[in-house]
């Protein structure tokens, strides 16, 4: 058997894969794995298992980098459209067919660009600042389970890992507003890593509510646990239960404050601060920045889908015939799409705005979202559990929102502490 | 060419020597000493992080997943924010009174730092001699059944064996909360 | 429906109406107010207005130039983006014409004076708005023949005002043929006057005579 | 000898927290300092549980979860001490906080 016998039947057993799309990623690393293995008894050594391994993460490495950097340049030019036409404009139409090649336009102007350093800055941590936000937030979409058995890491505690990692962004934030020796950036950075802070706990409560129930911090295993039909028709999806609707609204503002997404773009409110902690940067630096942003957005919604959303399971029994990843991706741009849409709508938050949102709203229907799940638990999961779930984040939800919120409330009082 | 692949194949790769973790540990020392000697208080709260980071990769190492990744998300996710803030808010500290140490000496504080090193050398000189001179430490052996801590135990350990320090804990967290959002309250009449 | 939060929902549905609207409304070329620059054209208003040009009469741009190098506009301009010398003949006799005309459209501040103080209606406000280039210096100076455009031309970019600057010029015109008339009928009479005079002065001695 | 050499680890970055401590006139160094020490004390939790007989027992690891949650909470009231400590002496000098000196 020689060389070219050996990739001719390899190929056609690839094309065979695609007979069934679903499994074709999974598939496609065990025909390479078969593949080296033959490869190797065709040159006479015998490939070893830490051989394989190493060419299949490093295979399964550029797959999830080049998905969600393909992700990150669709994503830019979309927002852009999708801004536009709120605002009735055409938005990016010139590059490419309907303006779709604009990340190229854009990738060379940032990758052209000066590369600038405040003769002030701090040199060291001015440089160190994009790799310690890129270096996380790359290392984030490992834990997602894409489809059924795709999941690169498969961690027990793959939810723990995603939020100590996201830690990352909040240093390399707070090193890049603090390096660039410019007061709008240092700025930038406190209201950043205030902003980040106070919403991760309700973040971090929001994705426990879901761990509880399910049992488990694997995200591999939520998603399986999401599989099935309740009476029949409506998914088992965590959403589509009262607590779960809660915690994925609160999940969903979370993520929406730790991307720095409006309405929770204070870090970098373009009207107040310039460009917050990105100001000194330009160049290839913002460019990393950007795309750093961007995939921790991705990764984030991808974390979403995976806990509130039913990751790859699909919405109803007679769209099974899709594949899995496919799904996945659906529910991801849809997430990502309505974090546009809420950004074309709603206004940015004032800072003290934002703390009382976060503190005396989020936190406590954070808790009031675990109490439901515990109670959904114990009720038995039928109707009798949904009525109590449904009570017991309804009622403290309308209390807070009335008498918590009301204009006169939010608008006394009110002190400004950095900027004085 | 043949024969060299197929010695570089067969060398065992895959077993990593038990000297591996000395790298997040040497590291984690260097970062450690740097934040200590570092005259810039940002400079050395960053080489803090780092030392931080570290020794969660180190508890990876060792097979404690859950309390590195713990270790990480609290302290370079909190503690070091903490930190930050704290040098942000309280400026014109010791960088300032560092910038000409002759006019800044005293000898009091030269002798309390002589006192001070002195103190920190006899104790790791006992703790050395404790660990390299002990029986008990130079016998010990890795334990047949590699150990691990899954989260479902932890959890369980928690709620059972546990509980009661959990709840001590709970307490304590809230009232370190009140306490410090008391304490840094400004018109606070202490 | 008033509960807390419903304001988002509504705000919500507004956004999502533009969107959805801005790609199948019906009356979607008004909903998008964007002119696609380079392939639609603004249509200016009248009075819109960049750099200042020559405009001369009939066909030939030498022939039918107004500007008589009066430098009126050279010293009143504000920025002094006018340069202006004199055309003379092959004797060194000055005639009424500029050899050069050159205006820095990268000093020009767009303001109009030398429009309003030219006597001749020779300058005028011209529309053009690509006027980019490679070069900051050299190809912003525009000079005489590319300053030199013809009354078509202006009729064609402000009808409203190169109308009536033409009734004016009209109207300039047959005042002074009037004016010429006048005063050589005036010179006539006083021609005829002196020659009456004269004759006068030499008659009285011929009544006297006469007398 | 690798329980050694972690424990000598961990004794090493004791006495850079200890020196940091004692030595560092600023209250935010002495901060780290505990920090640092208080890290120190966790890699001997994990490590002794590494090391232990009964290792699902996960004496070390709660050990080290407690000491962890406690490090925070310690971090956030002296960070509160050192910034209430700097508004009224304006200055962040451990040895100038002596007004209860007799």
């Amino acid at each position: 058997m020689n060389f070219l016998a050996l990739l001719k039947d390899t190929l056609f057993q690839f094309l065979g894969l695609f007979k069934n799309l679903d499994t074709l990623p999974v598939e496609f690393m065990r025909l390479l794995r078969e593949f080296l293995v033959k490869l190797g008894a065709l040159c006479g050594i015998a490939v070893p298992q830490w051989a394989l391994d190493l060419v299949s993460s490093l295979v399964i490495i550029v797959a999830i980098l080049v998905t969600f950097l393909i992700l990150f340049a669709l994503m830019s030019v979309f927002e852009r459209k999708l801004l536009a036409r709120a605002q009735n404009r055409y938005g990016p139409n010139r590059v490419g067919p309907c303006g779709i090649l604009q990340p190229v336009a854009d990738g060379i102007k940032m990758l052209t660009k000066e590369d600038l350093v405040p003769r002030a800055a701090d040199k060291v941590v001015h440089y160190l600042a994009p790799i310690v936000m890129v270096a996380p937030a790359l290392m984030l979409p490992v834990i997602l389970p894409y489809g059924r058995d795709m999941v690169a890491v498969d961690l027990p505690v793959g939810i723990l890992f995603f939020f100590a990692l996201s830690a990352g962004a909040e240093l390399a934030v707070f090193m890049a507003g603090w390096a660039s020796n410019n007061k709008y950036s240092i700025l930038g950075a406190m209201r950043a890593i205030a902003q980040m802070i106070s919403y991760e706990l309700p973040l971090v409560t929001s994705a426990l509510v879901v761990a509880l129930v399910a049992g488990s911090l694997s995200p591999a295993a939520l998603v399986a646990a999401q599989g099935g039909y309740s009476f029949g028709f409506l998914p088992r999806w965590f959403v589509c239960t009262p607590w779960g609707f809660a915690a994925c609204l609160l999940f969903y503002i979370g993520a929406l404050s730790e991307s720095n997404r409006c309405p929770f773009d204070l870090p970098e409110g373009e009207s107040e601060i310039i460009a917050g902690h990105l100001t000194e940067y330009s160049g290839f630096k913002y460019a990393i920045f950007f795309m750093a942003e961007y995939v921790g957005m991705f990764a984030i919604n991808g974390l979403l889908v995976t806990l509130f959303l039913g990751g790859y399971q699909a919405p109803f029994p007679f769209l099974e015939w899709i594949p899995g990843w496919c799904w996945f991706f659906a529910k991801l741009w849809a997430v990502a799409l309505s974090m546009v849409w809420v950004r074309t709508t709603l206004p940015r938050f004032r800072i003290d705005q934002m703390m009382l949102f976060a503190w005396k709203f989020m936190l406590p229907m954070s808790f009031v979202a675990l109490l439901a799940a515990a109670a959904w638990y114990y009720a038995g999961q039928g109707l009798a559990g949904w009525v109590l779930s449904a009570l017991i984040v309804v009622v403290p939800y309308l209390l807070l929102g009335t008498f918590c919120f009301t204009r006169h409330h939010s608008a006394t009082n009110r002190r400004y502490l950095y900027s004085e | 060419m043949h024969d060299f692949l197929q010695k570089i194949v067969a060398l065992p790769w895959d077993q990593s020597p038990q000297w591996l973790f000395l790298i997040p540990g040497l590291l984690m020392l260097l970062a450690a000493s740097a934040a200590v000697c570092l005259r810039n208080l940002i400079h050395s709260a960053l080489c803090l992080v780092l030392s931080f980071i570290c020794l969660g990769v180190l508890f990876m190492a060792l097979g404690a997943e859950f309390v590195g990744f713990v270790q990480l998300l609290v302290y370079v996710g909190a503690v070091a924010m903490l930190i930050l803030f704290a040098i942000l808010l309280t400026p014109a500290g010791e960088v300032a009174a560092s910038n000409n140490p002759l006019k800044n000496f005293r000898l009091s504080s030269a002798l309390h730092a002589a006192a001070g090193a002195a103190i920190t050398f006899l104790v790791l000189a006992g703790l050395l001699t404790a660990i390299f001179f002990s029986p008990r430490a130079a016998h010990a052996v890795l334990p047949a059944q590699a150990a691990a801590a899954p989260v479902a135990l932890i959890g369980e350990n928690l709620l059972t064996h546990t509980l009661l320090p959990l709840l001590g804990i709970a307490v304590l967290l809230t009232a370190a909360l009140v306490g410090a959002a008391l304490l840094a309250k400004e018109d606070t009449s202490l | 429906m008033n509960f807390p939060g419903s304001g988002i929902i509504k705000g919500m549905a507004v956004t999502a109406r533009n969107i959805v609207g801005s790609y199948f409304d019906r009356a979607h070329a008004k909903r998008l107010t964007t002119e696609q620059y380079p392939e639609e054209r603004p249509t200016l208003a009248e009075a819109s207005r960049s750099v200042p040009f020559l405009v001369y009469d009939g066909e030939d741009p030498e022939k039918g130039m107004r500007c008589v190098a009066c430098k009126i506009c050279e010293k009143e301009c504000p920025p002094q983006c006018i340069y202006i010398v004199k055309d003379s003949d092959a004797n060194g006799k000055p005639i009424l014409r500029p050899k050069v005309f050159n205006i820095d459209i990268s000093v020009c501040m767009g303001c109009q004076i030398c429009v309003e103080v030219c006597p001749f209606e020779s300058i005028r406000m011209d529309n053009i708005y690509e006027m980019s280039s490679y070069d900051r210096f050299a190809p912003l100076v525009l000079h005489k023949a590319q300053l030199l455009k013809s009354n078509a031309y202006y009729h064609g970019i402000r009808p409203t005002e190169a109308t009536a600057t033409d009734a004016r010029i009209e109207a300039g015109r047959i005042r002074k043929e009037a004016a010429l008339k006048a005063a050589t009928a005036k010179v006539a009479a006083t021609k005829a006057a002196a020659a009456a005079k004269a004759a006068e002065e030499n008659k009285p001695s011929q009544p006297e005579q006469n007398a | 000898m690798m329980l050694q050499i972690l424990l000598a680890l961990s004794a090493v970055l004791f006495c850079i927290g200890l020196l940091a401590a004692l030595t560092r006139r600023n209250a935010i160094m002495v901060l780290i300092g505990i920090e640092l020490m208080l890290g120190a004390g966790n890699l001997n939790f994990i490590s002794f549980w590494k090391f232990s007989a009964h290792p699902e027992n996960l004496t070390g690891i709660m050990f080290a979860i407690f000491s962890i949650a406690i490090a925070a909470a310690e971090a956030a009231v002296g960070l509160a001490i050192v910034i209430q400590v700097h508004r009224r002496l304006h200055s962040v000098d451990v040895n100038q906080a002596n007004e209860l000196k007799g």
